[in-house]
């Protein structure tokens, strides 16, 4: 199956009350700070995601990414100074949909409890509809009325990423989220993502040089500590790309080159 | 000195005061005794303990032991405190209740003692009722608190010496009906109880002696016994238990060590009769008076 | 042994353990009672004693319903506002210090001799224990499942009924097992501060007149209704929460 | 507010409430006393309170320390056998039950009628809280963890003390609290049994002489030292287990 | 930094008591059974891990990969049917060391407490050094002393790695575990795995067909409801491979062709 497969699928799951592609804020971190015991992890670190594109983040283990991301949620440490804007002016809480690291499935809950978490917690009515559209088209259909426990790793992270993606938000921010699926199932699970999160500004943090340079309008890799942010790759084309590109394989050696010098530096 | 354990029937109040005084005044010393007096908190420990050999001498009442004898405690009555019955029926006087006979259809509330139903029982039945005709509710020992707050309309199990006082300290006027007037047959209040087995012990008799010493002192010397008494226990130097001493003085038995057979049957014939216990032992059993050593 | 024989053979060991105490101390049984002799009274007071148990029953359940409505009631509070939570706690505390006894005539003011001073009491002794665990229970959220509920914009109020509640449940649930066990004894300690029924009644009774072996057939009434209620419980809380792991469950 | 306000606050705030009561009560100081009187009594018999605090801190203390070393021990043995859970658990529920007027003598009779008798029965009192909790909390292990120790080859001891016992300490110290706040009572109840010392021989005197307000002062002090007790366990407890998520200490 | 620069690094990470290659036995999972109750998961799954080999185990998220890993560690549910037998006639109780697909870190202790967690378990002394070493090489030398809580997501998994590797046992099972890390950091750990582990019986669970290219002797594929296991490819040469040479990249597209196969086949 091709990720093309994917077209007759996404009837039950695009929204007619999407936002067009252009109503979604670029987002910025000014002079971000944040110090833990072991030294300055940030320090006057600027970074803009561009309205309605995708940014990848990429970078050695343990540098900040997660961090980062936390940040633009609102979720900083209490220590850290950040100041988080959007480009409309607007605050940006109420905006953002967040798929941290880990799955953070509730044990209680069955998969459609946990993937309608967002509504119920809101007081608003589920969309069962399209969140059993959305179960359906990440292989989960049969498990929607299994608990967490019972799931494989990978059949959990596809919860968490269907949970993201029923928040239906502007801002997207997700951490690693195709980590735990193998490859076929990254690649449609990335084409379904780009198909659904068009026009959002979104926001990748990726191990994974191809995912990011697939998906990806910007490209960054994250270094050094205090970290620093490079100047962007910008993959051409619209997402999710062709990996067997030319040019994409050219900008995937130049990535390599680049974690592998932020891996000497960082460490 | 020779030690000697008494357990008292309940903390230390005026009913005691033969005790304290024969301690104070040294009359224990007197014969030998190094007497430590020690309060229970539920008055149906310290018989058993004595039973159980945990002490020599136990404070008791003596409905309480004639079911004590009948249930098997091996204990016997070694000496009498105070020699009438102290147990009253107590109402307020603006309740309306002025006879026994106005009870009916009231709440009764009183101390679980074990036999309060037999005594209430029957000087209802002097008053032409029955045990049905009221509501008995157990107020543990917050007596004067549940009549005083219209819980309870009358209470069982009132000490005349004492709650009586307390409600007038309060402001309030109790109303007593005393049970030897309403057909029950009277009794000693509170006794000195020994071990069954333990008679033979030296100390007994020395012991019963000294409280008749601490008695007569008492009667003949009310101030000075009472300015010992809060010397002793200065806690208790209050209007109430100043009262209490004054209308328990006339109660002690003065001659401690005697005992009245006839009182004694008679009270287990009146059990018997009332249902409390199935036979009477007799009663040399449970009842005795020391031999002078 | 098959599981069906664990509770006769139990109850044959308990009586075993008590006649050797019975014998231990001398078989004195107007202090400890030989089990025969109790089982012997028990059997031929059953008439008695049934109709007290009965009301004790009623008690212990009602008190019981009522303390853990009352005491998840305040820990959610307590979860909800950091002020209550700073102004109610040294009172909660407080309030537990306090003897029954001490306030024993309050209540019974309040609530009179009837079966209210006596579920009331067996709520207070409940209380405190099921508030505090289920509010410790509330404390130890897993901190990600809260970023995540914060960023998907629930308030205060849902956060705590559809994460917060759920998360806490097996911490409540240890202490609604500690608040069964507990339970008789606060209603048996209500029919001792003021009752005209009830096992507590009658052992109160019972005890007066000397009549020990009563007493303690009062007590195994108590005692194996205790049993069976906490059994029921327990076996309950684990069904009611199966994603809770349970060491005892696999056996 | 700023933080060193607050418990002056409470405690006005505590008296403000009492002396509403007292007022709505029909100022019956037999029933309740004022705070007023009540504390004019602490301050004028301060020296007669004393030394029974003194006795009652101490059996606080150690009923604490040995009741929590005793039910700590039995979670433990719940855990690390499991025929001990299945004979032991029905006895320990049992226990429970028994009121402890019942068996009152027998302990007089045990331990007689000094410190031991208290601390038993503050002891037995916290006993079954801590060992219930702590025996949830032992039950709750995340089972990876286990796989995890199997695998290394831990034998049943190892892994109970290096991964169900720190795993289970937040339940315990939810435990703790409970136990914390409800020692006071135990030794209190225990001085009920059968004493000459202590705060709660003090009350129970004071209000068989109708010494209400004095009665009134014991349990201020009573209060005021659990209150600071729990306190104490309390922070201790946060400092003592940093890994645990706690909303308390965020604020 | 190459894979060959650790080199130089590993003498305090080997062991002299290592058991010489040869000493690993093979183990064999005979007529495997299991039943959720969505259907069987296997049935009369036979499965091999040679001796002194690495076999590697890919597949479709959900197939079974973790639970097949799960029998072999002996950590079968209760209701699966299985006996797992060792060439060598012993049985295999410990002489494994296992690696879930979650990180598994206990909260309250230190890093250096967690990766020694297994000799304190057992009762014996931890090699200190040899711990200190090994954290050293993953990049954890400065984290030794923090808490689970204060490492990122691929920190954790590095750190239990380690604890995996200072087990020291003949026969190693690990799910996933470079799933977290960056693309160096995983070449990097890769070779330092392959080299240490040179002689044990080994199976790794993973997504990344390179990695199981790179690492595995052998390479199956797991698909089908119940499971299925192919026939395995054998990459040419010793491990750690490299990932440019031709033959390995042939493999690789006959191997995504299988993981595609497999894919349709258990949706
Ligand atoms: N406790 C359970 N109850 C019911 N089904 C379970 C349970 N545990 C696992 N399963 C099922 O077993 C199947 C295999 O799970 P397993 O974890 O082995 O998958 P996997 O191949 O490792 O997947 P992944 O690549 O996502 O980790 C899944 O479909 C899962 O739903
Ligand atoms: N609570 C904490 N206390 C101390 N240090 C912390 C804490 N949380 C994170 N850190 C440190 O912050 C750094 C960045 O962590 P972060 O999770 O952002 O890394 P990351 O780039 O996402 O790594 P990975 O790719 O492994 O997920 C790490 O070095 C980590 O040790
Ligand atoms: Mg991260
Ligand atoms: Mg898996």
């Amino acid at each position: 199956m091709t990720p093309d497969d994917l077209g007759s699928r996404t009837g039950p799951l695009s929204r007619p009350d999407l936002p067009p592609a252009g109503t979604a804020p670029a987002v910025t971190v000014h002079a971000a700070r944040l110090e833990w015991q072991g030294g300055a992890l940030f320090d006057a670190l600027d970074f803009t995601m561009p309205a309605g594109q995708w940014t990848c983040l990429l970078g050695p283990s343990g540098v900040g990414k997660s961090t980062l991301l936390r940040l633009v949620a609102g979720l900083a440490p209490a220590h850290a100074d950040s100041r988080v804007t959007c480009s409309d002016g607007q605050p940006l809480t109420g905006r953002v949909a967040y798929m941290a690291q880990t799955d953070l499935l509730l044990p209680w809950h069955t998969v459609y409890a946990n993937v309608t978490l967002g509504a119920r917690l809101r007081g608003e009515a589920a969309d069962r509809g399209r969140a059993l559209a959305l179960l359906d088209a990440v292989g989960l259909g049969d498990a929607a009325g299994k608990r967490p426990a019972e799931l494989s790793g990978g059949m959990r992270q596809r919860a968490a990423l269907v949970r993201t993606l029923m928040e239906d938000r502007p801002v997207i921010l997700m951490d690693e989220p195709f980590s735990a699926l193998d490859a076929v199932a990254r690649l449609r699970l990335q084409a379904l993502a780009a198909e659904l999160l068009r026009g959002r500004t979104v926001l990748l943090v990726t191990h994974d040089p191809l995912e990011a340079l697939r998906l990806g309008d910007r490209v960054h890799v994250l270094s050094g500590r205090p970290a620093r942010l490079d100047a962007p790759l910008e993959p051409p084309g619209a997402a999710p790309r062709r990996i067997d590109d030319r040019r994409i394989l050219d900008l995937q050696a130049e990535l390599l080159a680049r974690l592998a010098a932020a891996a000497a530096e960082t460490a | 000195a020779e030690k000697m354990t008494v357990l008292l029937d309940w903390f230390v109040n005026p009913d005691h005061a033969p005790l304290v005084v024969a301690k104070e005044k040294g009359f224990f010393a007197d014969a030998g005794l190094e007497v430590e007096l020690i309060a229970p908190a539920d008055p149906n420990d310290p018989p058993k303990l004595v039973a159980a050999g945990k002490a020599d001498v136990a404070v008791g009442y003596q409905p309480q032991l004639h079911l004590q004898a009948a249930e098997g405690l091996p204990l016997k009555r070694i000496g009498t405190l105070v020699a009438t019955p102290l147990n009253s029926v107590v109402t307020l006087s603006d309740s309306g209740i002025d006879s026994l006979g106005d009870l009916k259809g009231k709440k009764v509330g009183f101390s679980v003692g074990g036999f309060e139903d037999a005594l209430l029982g029957t000087m209802l039945a002097d008053a032409g009722l029955t045990l049905k005709d009221v509501e008995l509710v157990n107020v543990n020992f917050a007596l004067s608190p549940a009549l005083m707050s219209g819980q309870v309309d009358a209470v069982i199990g009132a000490f005349r010496n004492f709650e009586l006082n307390q409600l007038a300290i309060e402001g309030r006027t109790g109303v007593a009906f005393y049970p030897e007037e309403h057909g029950v047959p009277p009794y000693d209040e509170l006794i000195l109880l020994a071990n069954a087995g333990k008679l033979d012990d030296a100390r007994l008799r020395p012991f019963v002696e000294a409280v008749e010493r601490g008695t007569h002192y008492l009667v003949n010397h009310p101030d000075e016994s009472w300015q010992l008494f809060v010397k002793a226990y200065p806690d208790l130097d209050d209007e109430l238990n100043k009262r209490a001493w004054a209308d328990t003085l006339p109660r002690f038995d003065l001659t401690p060590a005697a005992l009245d057979r006839g009182r004694y049957e008679r009270f287990a014939a009146y059990l018997k009769a009332q249902g409390m216990i199935d036979a009477a032992p007799e009663l040399s059993t449970y009842a005795v008076e020391l031999p002078i050593r | 042994m098959p599981g069906f024989l664990r509770p006769p053979v139990t109850l044959a060991m308990v009586l075993l353990l008590w006649h050797g105490a019975y014998i231990l101390m001398g078989r004195q049984s107007y202090l400890l009672p030989s089990p025969w002799q109790t089982l012997e009274t028990l059997a031929a007071r059953w008439s008695t004693l049934a109709p007290h148990a009965g009301v004790t029953i009623v008690e212990i359940l009602l008190g019981l319903v009522l303390g853990c409505l009352l005491g998840g009631g305040t820990a959610l509070l307590l979860a909800l506002f950091r002020p209550v939570r700073r102004w109610l706690m040294p009172v909660l505390v407080v309030s537990q210090a306090i003897p029954v006894f001490a306030i024993a005539p309050l209540l019974v003011l309040w609530l009179g001799y009837g079966l209210g001073s006596k579920v009331a009491m067996a709520m207070l002794i409940i209380y405190f224990p099921v508030t505090a665990a289920f509010f410790d229970g509330l404390r130890r959220t897993e901190p990600g499942w809260l970023d995540l509920a914060r960023v998907m914009g629930g308030g205060r109020l849902a956060v705590l009924l559809r994460i917060r509640l759920p998360a806490a449940l097996p911490a409540f649930a240890s202490g609604l097992r500690v608040a069964t066990a507990v339970a008789p004894i606060g209603a048996v300690v209500g029919e001792w501060v003021g009752s005209s029924a009830g096992l507590g009644y009658l052992m109160l009774q019972a005890n007066a007149r000397m009549q020990v072996p009563l007493m303690f057939a009062a007590l195994l009434v108590l005692a194996a209704f205790s049993v069976a209620l906490y059994a029921l419980v327990d076996h309950g809380l684990r069904r009611l929460l199966p994603w809770v792991p349970d060491d005892h469950r696999e056996a």
